[in-house]
């Protein structure tokens, strides 16, 4: 297992790989939202949180696709399944979106204090938002590795798979954008919904390589 | 191993399994439901006409009778698919992805109709086209998630492939449904903007339940009708693709291996 | 409009919906069958049927 | 041990591609399948590795010492394609499968040398011709060992050369005790093998 995590992050920091391209997607929407709503710093620092979350919710969205369409072209995908006696094939996934959010999720959440800054945002609100990315981003990979694994024999799934993978990461935002507002503005709760997505994530780890592991197993026939 | 059991044996539980029997006994149901809806239907329309109007919503609460039924049968579209799902992935039943495929279309126009009827319903009562409400989003949600299973149908030309992904998608739907609601719920507790009628009020009158109970069952048959039509067509239409690629096959010539020492 | 518009509105769109879903179920129906009868007009057999039996 | 595969039947969806599919094969022994393009040799491999559910029967493998009870877990599967990552080295890609395939049986030097690539070791295998691709992939094979070699098209892209050394590596394989079932449509050069024919029935 570790040397399948090794392995996905070496291709995923390496040329090709969509470490650099998640983050640059990010800036770009990040940076497009002052043009659209004006640069009106209380507003700006009023909607920051959403706008990071939502920011980051679409660039890791982006490389979804390719999670296993990468191991299917190149003929892995079909020896990872057969070794599922020694490696479950949940498990399998498991490590996949490890790598995955290791090289894109992280990325993201580690430069959102930056761009948390570019939003005008108070230092609470920058840490708060940063922390419930964190903690939410690898629910947004396991769920999209569900998603990516249904949608692994199409071609050009990478506009399906958003719309598949979108209503289920709803909640996940619900509860992120929640938490982060709760931490600065004062009668709204902090913990209860981080711990609410914390759970979310935790449902996520579980059911979406279970599912996404269904989903590939079938797709070899 | 389902294969090695007796076909006897599984008499009970294939007897409808396979399409051709599906196909004939449907076909003996079907004008029967199809009749049976209609006249419950037309009953219920009249009921819904003559039914008194409410003191507080006025004549808008006849949308009512047609919005309930048709919020109803999103989540019943939704079950059906659901059930079928389990149904593909468990006992790999070969009706049951084609359950899947007929019941999306229609489920989701059942929910686009709720929603666009608690939209005609919302523009009188709150002075507003579309409110953030919880039942509204969810039912919102419901509706993308259809969306997305039909897209994915519509994206895989093979049916046989397409079965199993369908039925993964439309099971974690299922599960993520309640989780859904629940976080909608949630959202909604916190923006609660101040003044909202709740469409579910407990005030519900009988001489509202009665129109309203016969109109959903009239819907839930029209549903079920419809659903039997559609699978119909998709037997036909497999049995038509397989004949098709089955005749490509024989001018080929037939593939018999031999053994060799 | 008036509330009585607004009725008007919501049951003629669910006529029309439902309405529409209904012809595209029967349009595409007769098209099967059209499909169907040409195909077995041009000598294409279906699989025989034992081999339902095999799949379970 | 012994790799059974009885009354094997597979269905892609438009009607049996092929079935009544039987033989066995014990240690030592060999295969190799013949047949146009199309007539279910890769179809007969991947149902074989368990890729792909048989609508009928079974392959599976009776090992007395209780080693192996799963033919996918005892087998090699060489498909068409390379299963390598280009952006990766050689010895990246080749130091993967070792770890996650478990079992280890030669190191990757040697497993280099027995293909003629040592050289290529640190190259990324974006870099290797489509010859030297073929036979990395073969020699993975080496690097973890499995009684059972289910191989599809296994000499595709090979020289004359290279087809011979590979015909030598499962000869040696086979000399071990291991089995082997090949899909091909070019001979290979191995004595001993059994033939199963697909396509239209030659008078035996």
């Amino acid at each position: 297992m570790m040397a399948l995590i090794l392995r996905d992050i070496r291709i995923g920091v390496r040329a090709g790989g969509g470490m650099l391209i998640g983050i640059l997607f990010f800036l770009a929407v990040i940076t497009v939202v002052p043009f659209g709503v004006g640069p009106d710093l209380k507003l700006l620092a009023r909607i920051g949180p959403a706008i990071l979350w939502i920011g980051a919710l679409l660039a890791s969205l982006l490389g979804l696709d390719r999670l296993f369409q990468a191991d299917r072209e190149d003929g892995s995908l079909d020896l990872l399944i057969m070794a599922g006696h020694e490696h479950p094939l949940a498990l399998t996934v498991f490590a996949k979106c490890v790598a995955h959010w290791l090289t894109t999720g992280l990325p993201l959440v580690i430069v959102s204090p930056a761009l948390g800054l570019l939003m005008n945002m108070e230092p609470a609100a920058i840490a708060a938002t940063t922390a419930t990315l964190l903690a939410g981003t690898p629910a947004i990979t396991f769920i999209g590795a569900t998603g990516a694994a249904i949608a692994v024999a199409l071609p050009r799934g990478g506009l399906l798979v958003s719309v598949m993978v979108l209503p289920f990461v709803i909640p996940v935002l619900i509860f992120g954008v929640m938490a982060a507002y709760g931490a600065v503005e004062d009668p709204a709760p902090f913990l209860q919904p981080f711990l609410l997505m914390c759970a979310l994530t935790l449902f996520f780890a579980a059911l979406g390589p279970l599912a996404a592991g269904a989903a590939l197993k079938g797709s070899s026939d | 191993m389902s294969d090695t059991i007796a076909p006897a044996r599984r008499f009970s539980l294939t007897a409808l399994a396979n399409p051709t029997r599906f196909l004939s006994y449907s076909g003996k149901i079907l004008p029967w439901l199809g009749g049976l809806s209609a006249i419950i239907l037309i009953v219920g329309l009249y009921m819904s006409f003559t039914a008194p109007a409410d003191y507080q919503q006025g004549i808008t609460v006849r949308i009512m009778y047609v919005h309930v039924p048709a919020a109803w049968l999103s989540m019943m579209g939704y079950m059906v698919m659901a059930v079928s799902a389990l149904g593909t992935l468990i006992w790999r039943h070969p009706l049951a992805d084609v359950s899947i495929k007929a019941a999306a279309p229609i489920g989701a126009a059942f929910t686009f109709l709720a929603l666009a009827t608690g939209s005609l319903w919302g523009k009188p009562m709150w002075g507003t086209w579309w409110v953030w409400d919880a039942r509204l989003t969810s039912v919102f949600v419901l509706f993308l998630m259809y969306l997305g299973i039909i897209a994915l149908q519509r994206a895989m030309d093979d049916p046989v492939k397409a079965a199993r992904p369908v039925a993964i998608l439309v099971l974690v739907g299922t599960v993520n449904i309640p989780i859904i609601k629940f976080s909608v719920n949630w959202w909604n507790t916190l923006h609660q903007p101040a003044a909202v009628i709740r469409m579910d009020g407990p005030t519900i009158d009988p001489s509202m339940l009665w129109p309203l109970l016969v109109m959903a069952v009239g819907f839930t048959l029209l549903f079920f009708f419809m659903h039997m039509v559609a699978m119909r067509t998709e037997i036909w239409r497999r049995r038509i693709a397989s004949m098709r690629r089955a005749s490509a096959r024989e001018q080929r010539g037939a593939a018999k291996p031999v053994l060799a020492e | 409009m008036t509330h009585a518009q607004y009725v008007f509105v919501s049951y003629t769109l669910t006529a029309i919906v439902l309405g529409g879903i209904g012809l595209w179920l029967w349009l595409d129906r007769r098209a099967r069958l059209a499909e169907l009868k040409r195909l077995e007009e041009s000598g294409v057999r279906r699989r025989s049927q034992d081999r339902a039996g095999h799949r379970a | 041990m012994k790799l059974v595969v009885d009354d094997l039947a597979a269905d892609r969806g438009s009607g049996l591609i092929f079935e009544n599919i039987g033989f066995s094969l014990g240690d030592g022994e060999g295969l190799v399948v013949t047949g146009p393009n199309g007539a279910g040799k890769s179809t007969l491999i991947r149902a074989m590795a368990g890729l792909l559910r048989p609508a009928h029967g079974t392959a599976r493998i009776e090992d007395e010492t209780g080693e192996w009870t799963d033919l996918a877990a005892a087998s090699h599967y060489l498909g068409p394609i390379n299963a390598m990552k280009p952006a990766l080295t050689v010895r990246e890609n080749l130091a993967f499968w070792q770890a996650f395939a478990g079992k280890p049986a030669m190191a990757i030097d040697e497993v280099q040398q027995t293909v003629g690539l040592e050289h290529t070791a640190d190259l990324p295998f974006s870099y290797l011709s489509t010859g030297q691709r073929r036979r990395i992939a073969i020699a993975k094979l080496l690097l973890n060992w499995r009684p059972v070699w289910l191989l599809d098209e296994p000499t595709s892209g090979l020289d004359a050369a290279s087809e011979r050394h590979f015909a030598g590596l499962v000869r040696d394989h086979m000399k071990a005790g291991g089995i082997v079932v090949a899909a091909t449509h070019l001979p290979i050069a191995v004595d001993g093998m059994k033939r199963l024919t697909f396509g239209e029935a030659l008078p035996a």
